[in-house]
């Protein structure tokens, strides 16, 4: 167990793939690796009591999303034998069909990458303090559920 | 004791404000029962407490300066 | 079962990571996606008797790979409830750090895109006649083995 | 009948070429044993064949104008 420090994972707005690629891009120097697993979140545009959704509008306890993301990062490295991962969440507004999650793990096998890139998804969506308020065109909102 | 509460998602629509602040509370069973004394709408709603940012399952006293949050169900990601 | 053609999958030399960064980019107009997997392959710098693998260099058999893809991909589509996937895998030099096959499925729903990419990736991996040949700095080379 | 067999990866080691043409073969037991004859390297030599680019299990009549193609363990990805 390493003692990385809790960092931070919250960006305003969407995340944009050029973001994404560039992280990718990172990874280059590391020479070690052999496979990365990504997962992206993007908003859907469901159709709730025949109104689309526009736009979700996240909030966070940060205080607490970060200590845990801390918790389950330091969980995931001592049961994969991972290289590096990076984690990213939106807050604030994000439109349907923009990105709000990227997680993105690398390893010098592939399984690893792949079971620490799930296992984390799972970890983030049952156990990160964030809410998602899904916004329809006539500034009514319902507050979101994950399933 | 007084106690500030910090509220997140659907919960701060009922009381209109991210905090709310209750006075005379010694612990987590306390703090609930004056909370839908004066919310009722949060007896039917669902949430989980947190003090100092790990949430608790059971009665726990409240010490000062400490941090109470009413979490309703996540739905990040 | 749709009736997709084969498609091609191979691209000259490494897959950039701009090239995936707008791939990702090209799903903004679809919001029925929720989620997106991707998996990527990059070549590793192994020592073999002391030496790094400096590059892979991939060759196929073109046209049964293709046939066969397109096998994986209909059996894929018809297993999981997809919204799309991509599969690009290089042929010719790729540098140690540098990507070789990227895999990228889109789904309503987080799970499906998952297990897909994973079985996607496996079945690539076991099934598509692609061979790589580890080159070293002295000329010298090894035909690589998957594990 | 002569048949063209195109080889992949390694094997090409062995051949120094990417194709090879063997004559009077009927079907791909024969040839398996023709090609050991001509290239002993080929019996320690782990590869399936297909024809028609399907992998074969068991010994297949060749046809006029089929592709034969020899392939060694695959190390895409």
């Amino acid at each position: 167990m390493t003692d990385r420090k809790p960092k931070n994972i919250f960006v305003a707005g969407p995340i944009a793939p050029a973001f994404i690629g560039e992280s990718i891009g990172h990874h280059a120097s590391k020479t070690n690796i052999g496979g990365h697993s990504i997962f992206l979140g993007q908003v859907r545009a469901d159709m709730i009591n025949d109104q689309p959704v526009k736009a979700i509008e996240y909030s966070t306890y940060e205080a607490m999303a970060l200590e845990k993301m801390h918790e389950i990062r330091e969980a995931i490295f001592s049961k994969y034998a991972l290289t590096c991962m990076h984690v990213y969440h939106s807050l604030g507004r994000v439109g349907a069909g923009e990105i709000s999650l990227f997680v993105f793990t690398s390893s010098a096998h592939r399984k690893a990458a792949m079971d620490a890139c799930a296992e984390t998804v799972e970890r983030i969506k049952s156990e990160l303090p964030v809410w998602g308020k899904e916004l329809f065109d006539n500034e009514s909102y319902q507050w979101k559920e994950n399933k | 004791m007084k106690v500030n509460i910090i509220l997140f998602g659907q919960l701060t629509d009922i009381t209109g404000a991210d905090t709310v602040t209750l006075e005379n509370i010694l612990d987590t069973d306390n703090l609930v029962s004056t909370l839908h004394k004066s919310y009722p709408a949060f007896i039917h709603s669902k949430y989980v407490i947190a003090v100092d940012k790990k949430v608790i399952s059971e009665n726990t006293p409240l010490l000062n300066n400490c941090t109470v949050a009413l979490l309703p169900p996540f739905s990040g990601g």
